[in-house]
């Protein structure tokens, strides 16, 4: 079952500590490969020598164990295994000071000027928020984190729940979020492009699908997006979308997500304000279109299993007109319309 | 072909006190575990503590001194029937043993009467908040020692007047001194954590 | 070795007949067996065989851990905590006592939630599926100790002083040996 | 070996004792039947025990893996869903790391240090009864826990929150606590034995510079038991009691700390992948020297190496949480030891090297599991070199790459070793040998298999992929390197086939190859294969590391050991010279008892606080019964008594 024929969600490399987009995780990725040749190095040394020393034993017949090897030769073995220890201790030294070098390249990458963004995760969802302290020009979204290309981005990350981890391998490192914890990572994305991360700490039944994308785009590119998600949603176009509207607002929908410019203001998921711009659902697990879209909502128990999101499978099944009657079809038609229309 | 006897052991003693002998390490093994486990214990507690800016946390009492320092006495103070018992034991005076037994148990009986009243003084319970659940645990944790050394010592007193009888318990009732000891000095720290840390700001 | 395995089925018995639907985790009403993806994208929606009706089904919720969990985290997503906080009472009455005003069955509390009662609840019929008002009653109930105590976590992570006085003695901590 | 036999292994049955040796073998047998097989306390059988039970778990954990990989072999696949593939995977670590890994390592202990150390039991035998059967019982309780579906489900680091009462929903992490609880008293207990057995009960002439690399690896792993383990009792004690009676160790709005657990859990978790390390490192040297046919390489060095590496692995902790908000400062002192902790272990497979280089190797089955060491844990380390580096790690942390570097130190590190020991010993145990063809095709097909499961998973960490996850995308590209590791897993599993098929015929079939058919030079082969009740008789006397090969006839030997009473000769600790005679206690019922008591504590305190208060009733009476002397007993040893 692949939800992403689209072949522009081939993401092979775009979550990846090999395809470095910024200086951090360019930086981790010269000391990965300084480590890699003199690991790869040692290892074909270590085995080597194991071969030459069963090759070039002394091969007797005679199976009489020698109990007190002779001490000269003992002697001259030690001076071997003492410089190869020696070497070894210099070799640890240097990584030492390589792995140091890198700590300290990236604690200097300064914060200055930089765009601060709050990530607080969730169970199984990321939210993002821009800050400005002008409250009105804050804006929030979800599992896509737009960022100006050559920009540093401070991030804040917090949890909401239990403990998560940000991880976007492309950009830099991985940061736990522990709760009573603030924690902040910073990184620069020096090309555009659409990166891939993922949750890296267990955090329960559906860390396996708890993505988020980082998308960087040239600076004013950048500027127009965030001018965007700070307006308030669009007004319903026509009578398929007011309806649309209306069931979102009187059904279980606005419980829980928030619609800039409408009563619908829960906080406990996703802010669904500007959906439709989105490339993906379910935190980077589906591909945003109007088929997915109505399979999640109808259905997101068996996409995403043990998700926060509540199963209206059967309210679509009695049509609306039993004892939990929800959502009959042309509802969800109607919600489909309206929820495609918040560009 | 056979094997030549070099060494007869038939003279050697039977039983052996003190770290001759096999229960005296297996004693200090213990003793080696319980210390980490209160060491780290008392390092969870700093922990908790360095998250908080005033300590305790929230402007609560310290724990009340009296019945914690009352109990130190009584703590210091066993050391000697212990000690004194100690020495019965390793000179297999039964005589003296069977009145130094029942005076050690005195003093653990004592101590855990106290022990009750030193919950009491804590001024918290244990599911308010971190701090409390810390204060417990290694009160809890020192007081299941106690416990455990008292009923230790009961069942060597009814061994020692009821019998059977055998050199080994001799070398039984010095280490279960050695154990007391190890009880009684592992408290000092732990008193210092409990009622003095909090009065340290 | 035959004994010893025996008394281990036995005890297996015993244990699975009890039941252990208590730790059952049920994501989805009905089970997810329907291939509504598939059908979906398709995007004409076709309704399926409609399912039994739901009342049936209310008592295994009120045993099982992940039900009584899943309703406490509705409790406070949906906000009923702005009302009666967390179970001792507010602007609505308090859920921890003992005095029950509709009844203190679950169906009680699922047609309390549904209808809304006067002088504030409101109606929830029609906003929230009809498990999840299931999973609410069973954290409800919990909450003055009529599910299984084994069941319910002994405190949540939110601050500890609105939580139900817990009437247990502290319990000594295992023993961690004594001398051999 | 088919050459000449170096000295005859027979020399530790002198003739003409045979009255004296119906007398020991009298007062050394375990009672026939099912109360003997409840009542033993022969630190062979109970070895044995140990190790048939770890295998089991091992098995059981190799199948979860399995299922594991089945379910990972494509990608979005929908055949284990996220509830029961997390309740598989922390199964799988739970069973691998604390009842298959620490109990097997003790097990051989419990079996080979005694017959090493030259004597006749271990120390505390009932205690050693009692480590097992609590074991048993934890392990029986996880995996019953499990079939009723409250398998744990957080992870075998159980991280709180996830763990703790708000989002552990259920009693399943609680149960995971308990397991911990069990196998912490069995190993501690187990520890206690090793150390005192080594110290205290060698053979007369065997002063601490001749005790042989596995006593001494025993004794260091024995230690780290017991400064470890308490980090995961305060962790498991804590969490169990937030659960259950609403303490806040770990609720941040109460002023607990989610990274306490952290602290406690990786102070015991590290050092736990030392304490199965280092017996595997005791392993390696005793099967190089064997079929070198020399002492191992610089004898001080090996074992100066082992006892820092159990030093410094008490210093690496914190680089399981660089991801975390530790300050920086902090991390760098773990970066150094996590690095420098890489000499010790460089420095005994140099060692290993130069004994091959001057030895004379001969290739038999245990020695290439010990050669594939050379390769697969070397790999391992060098990934570990990369795990230390904090800046690295922040990439590579909690992915593949980390599920790849501990499989290669833990299976290259203790499993293989591990396996060479079985076929090494295999013919103590038993007096048969395993099939060298099919230890042939056990050692390839595991060694191919276990490359292919795990190498990708390398490439895989790097390219995003993170650990612990049900499923992932297809579009993320990462599905064929999961299908070659999948076929790397079966390839494993059949290996352990052919191992069990091995060992099922050899038992019974193998070919009888005498006491000591590998011609080795430590004590464990100066007696008979299989070993009787007593161990020894004469109770040999040493005046090297290798006594076998240093004496070419008849050892000295001790006389004067009683032959009514399970008497044994105490040394003393430095030099090993006799000390005194010490009766170790024969079979009871007692330690089942207590240890049922025991268990019933622990399950009950899964459900109600009371339980411990009301269970530790019987659990004080089965210890007071247990060490409640015998009157007959007693007047028996008083007539023989010599006081000190």
């Amino acid at each position: 079952m692949s939800l992403f024929g689209d072949p522009h969600f081939a993401w092979r490399n775009a979550q990846s500590a090999l395809n470095s987009a910024g200086p951090q995780a360019a930086r981790i990725e010269a000391y990965w490969w300084l480590i890699f040749a003199v690991s790869a190095l040692a290892l074909i040394l270590v085995v080597l020598a194991m071969f030459y020393a069963l090759f070039h034993s002394r091969r007797r017949s005679d199976l009489e164990p020698e109990f007190r090897p002779s001490p000269k030769l003992e002697r001259s073995r030690g001076w071997v295994v003492g410089i190869l220890g020696a070497v070894t201790g210099v070799i640890l030294l240097g990584l030492i000071a390589g792995s140091f070098a890198t700590d300290q390249a990236l604690e200097s990458f300064t914060a200055q000027d930089a765009l601060s963004i709050d990530v607080i995760g969730h169970q199984w969802w990321w939210e993002v928020q821009y800050i400005d302290p002008v409250p009105s020009r804050r804006a929030s979204t979800a599992n896509e984190i737009h960022v100006p290309v050559g920009r540093t981005v401070a991030l804040t990350l917090k949890s909401h729940d239990v403990i998560h981890s940000f991880w976007a391998p492309n950009l830099t490192g991985k940061q736990d979020l522990i709760p009573g914890h603030e924690a902040t990572l910073n990184f620069r994305a020096d090309r555009a492009g659409v990166f891939r991360g993922q949750c890296a700490e267990f955090c329960g039944y559906q860390h396996a699908y708890m993505g988020f994308l980082v998308v960087a785009e040239p600076p004013d590119q950048f500027a127009a997006w965030l001018e965007k998600q700070r307006a308030p949603a669009m007004t319903p176009a026509n009578p398929s979308q007011r309806r649309g509207q209306e069931v979102f607002l009187s059904r279980d929908c606005a419980l829980c997500h928030t619609i800039q410019g409408t009563e619908a203001s829960g906080k406990t998921a996703p802010d669904l304000t500007h959906l439709a711009g989105r490339k993906t659902l379910a935190a980077a697990t589906l591909a945003n279109n109007p088929s997915t879209l109505a399979a999640w909502i109808v259905d997101p128990q068996s996409l995403k299993p043990g998700n926060h999101m509540p199963s209206h499978l059967q309210s679509v099944r009695l049509g609306g007109d039993g004892p939990s009657g929800l959502l009959n079809q042309e509802d969800l038609q109607a919600l489909l319309d309206y929820l495609g229309n918040l560009e | 072909m056979s094997a030549e006897p070099v060494i007869d052991v038939s003279r050697l003693p039977t039983y052996a006190f003190g770290k001759q002998s096999l229960m005296w390490w297996g004693t200090l093994g213990i003793m080696a575990i319980e210390g980490t486990v209160f060491v780290l214990a008392a390092f969870a507690y700093f922990y908790i503590r360095g998250n908080v800016g005033s300590w305790p946390p929230g402007g609560l009492k310290p724990p009340d001194l009296l019945y914690g320092t009352i109990n130190t006495g009584v703590l210091l103070a066993s050391l000697w029937p212990n000690w004194w018992t100690d020495r019965a034991a390793k000179a297999r005076d039964l005589h003296r043993i069977r009145i130094g037994l029942p005076v050690c148990l005195a003093f653990a009986a004592a101590f855990l009467v106290f022990r009750g009243f030193e919950f009491a003084a804590l001024n918290i319970r244990w599911d308010t908040n971190a701090y409390g659940s810390a204060v417990w645990t290694l009160l809890g944790l020192h007081t299941v020692h106690l416990a455990t050394d008292a009923v230790d010592t009961a069942v060597l007193a009814v061994l020692m007047f009821t019998g059977p009888l055998e050199g080994k318990r001799y070398a039984d009732v010095s280490d279960n001194a050695f154990y007391w000891y190890f009880v009684v000095l592992i408290w000092i720290p732990l008193y210092g954590v409990i009622y003095l840390a909090p009065r340290l700001n | 070795m035959k004994i010893l395995r025996g008394v281990w089925i036995a005890m297996l018995g015993a244990a699975a007949l009890t039941g252990c639907e208590r730790e059952e985790r049920n994501f989805v009403e009905p089970p997810p067996t329907s291939s509504a993806v598939e059908s979906l994208r398709l995007s004409d929606l076709r309704p399926g065989p409609s399912s039994p009706p739901p009342a049936a089904e209310n008592s295994a919720y009120q045993e099982n851990a992940y039900a009584i969990s899943e309703g406490q985290r509705l409790f406070s997503w949906y906000n009923c905590a702005g009302c009666h906080f967390h179970g001792g009472g507010g602007i609505g009455p308090p859920l921890m006592d003992d005095l029950w005003i509709y009844g203190s069955e679950p169906q009680n509390i699922h047609a309390t939630i549904i209808q809304g009662r006067p002088n504030g609840m409101p109606a929830f019929g029609g906003r929230i599926p009809d498990y999840q008002v299931w999973q609410l009653a069973a954290y409800v109930r919990s909450l003055s100790g009529l599910t299984p105590k084994d069941a319910v976590p002994a405190r949540s992570d939110h601050m500890s002083n609105e939580s139900p006085p817990t009437t247990m003695e502290k319990p000594s901590p295992k023993m961690t040996g004594s001398p051999p | 070996m088919s050459a000449r036999q170096p000295m005859d292994p027979t020399n530790f049955e002198p003739l003409g004792h045979s009255a004296e040796r119906e007398r020991l073998e009298q007062t050394w047998s375990t009672p026939p039947g099912i109360y003997g097989w409840l009542t033993t306390v022969d630190h062979k059988l109970i070895g044995k025990r140990f190790i048939v039970t770890a295998f089991f778990f091992f098995l059981a954990g190799g199948i979860l893996a399995m299922l594991m990989r089945l379910q990972l072999a494509q990608p979005d696949n929908r055949l284990l869903g996220p509830d029961l593939y997390n309740q598989i995977f922390t199964m799988h670590g739970t069973t691998m790391m604390f009842l298959f890994a620490v109990p097997i390592m003790e097990a051989m202990g419990v079996y080979l240090v005694p017959l090493m150390v030259g004597t006749r039991n271990i120390a505390f035998p009932r205690l050693n009864a009692f480590s097992y059967w609590i074991y048993l019982f934890g392990g029986l309780m996880l995996y019953s826990a499990f079939l009723l579906n409250i398998g744990p489900d957080v992870g075998w680091f159980s991280y709180v929150p996830l763990a703790g009462p708000e989002y552990g929903t259920g009693k399943r992490a609680d149960f995971w606590a308990q397991t911990i609880t069990f196998t912490e008293v069995s190993a501690l207990a187990v520890a206690v034995e090793i150390i005192t057995t080594v110290f205290k009960q060698r053979a007369v002439g065997m002063s601490l510079g001749r005790v042989p690399l596995l006593a001494w690896a025993m004794v260091v792993m024995s230690f780290m038991i017991i400064f470890a383990m308490p980090g995961v009792i305060l962790a498991s004690t804590t969490l169990i009691m937030d659960r259950l009676v609403g303490t806040h160790f770990f609720n941040p709005a109460e002023g607990g700390d989610a990274l306490l657990w952290q602290h406690l859990f990786w102070f015991f978790g590290h050092p736990e992948v030392y304490i199965i390390f280092i017996p595997a490192l005791g392993m390696m040297s005793s099967i190089i020297a064997t079929f070198s046919r020399r002492p191992v390489f610089g004898h001080a060095v090996m074992v100066s190496a082992l006892v820092a590496t159990g030093v410094i692995g008490f210093m690496l902790w914190v680089h399981h949480m660089f991801a975390t908000m530790v300050p920086n400062a902090g991390k760098m002192f773990f970066t150094v030891a996590s690095m420098l902790i890489a000499l010790p272990t460089a420095l005994q497979v140099y060692c290993w090297i130069a004994t091959l280089w001057t030895g004379r190797p001969v290739f038999k089955t245990p020695l290439l599991f010990v050669l594939a060491f050379f390769f697969i844990l070397v790999l391992g380390g060098l990934t570990g070199l990369m795990l230390a580096s904090i800046s690295l790690d922040t990439q590579v942390h909690d992915t593949f790459f980390v599920v790849a570097h501990l499989h290669y130190v833990l299976i290259g590190g203790a499993v293989f070793p591990l396996f060479g020991a079985f076929y090494y010993w295999f013919p103590k145990i038993t007096g048969r040998l395993l099939n060298e063809t099919a230890g042939r095709w056990n050692f390839w097909l595991f060694f191919i298999g276990f490359n292919l499961a795990f190498f990708p998973m390398h490439q895989l960490g790097l390219e995003g992929m993170p650990r612990r996850v049900y499923t992932y995308p297809e579009a993320m590209g990462w599905g064929g390197l999961n299908l070659l590791a999948t076929i790397g897993a079966g390839l494993i599993a059949a290996s352990v086939l052919v191992f069990i098929g091995n060992v099922l015929w050899c038992r019974r079939r193998g070919a009888l190859v005498g006491n000591n058919p590998w011609s080795a030079g430590t004590l464990e082969w100066a007696t008979t294969s299989p070993p009787p009740d007593y161990n020894f008789h004469p109770v040999p006397v040493v005046a090297g590391p290798e006594p076998l090969w240093e004496r070419a006839t008849g050892l000295p030997v001790v006389a004067g050991l009683s032959d009514t009473t399970r008497e044994v000769l105490v040394t003393t600790l430095i030099e090993a010279k006799p000390d005194h005679r010490e009766e170790l206690p024969g079979p009871s019922l007692w330690p089942l008892i207590s240890a049922l008591a025991l268990a019933a504590l622990f399950v009950g305190s899964i459900f109600t606080p009371w339980a411990v208060v009301w269970g530790s009733i019987p659990v004080a009476a089965a210890l007071i019964g247990w060490f409640w002397p015998k009157k007959r007993e007693t007047e028996e040893e008083v007539a023989e008594e010599v006081p000190p």
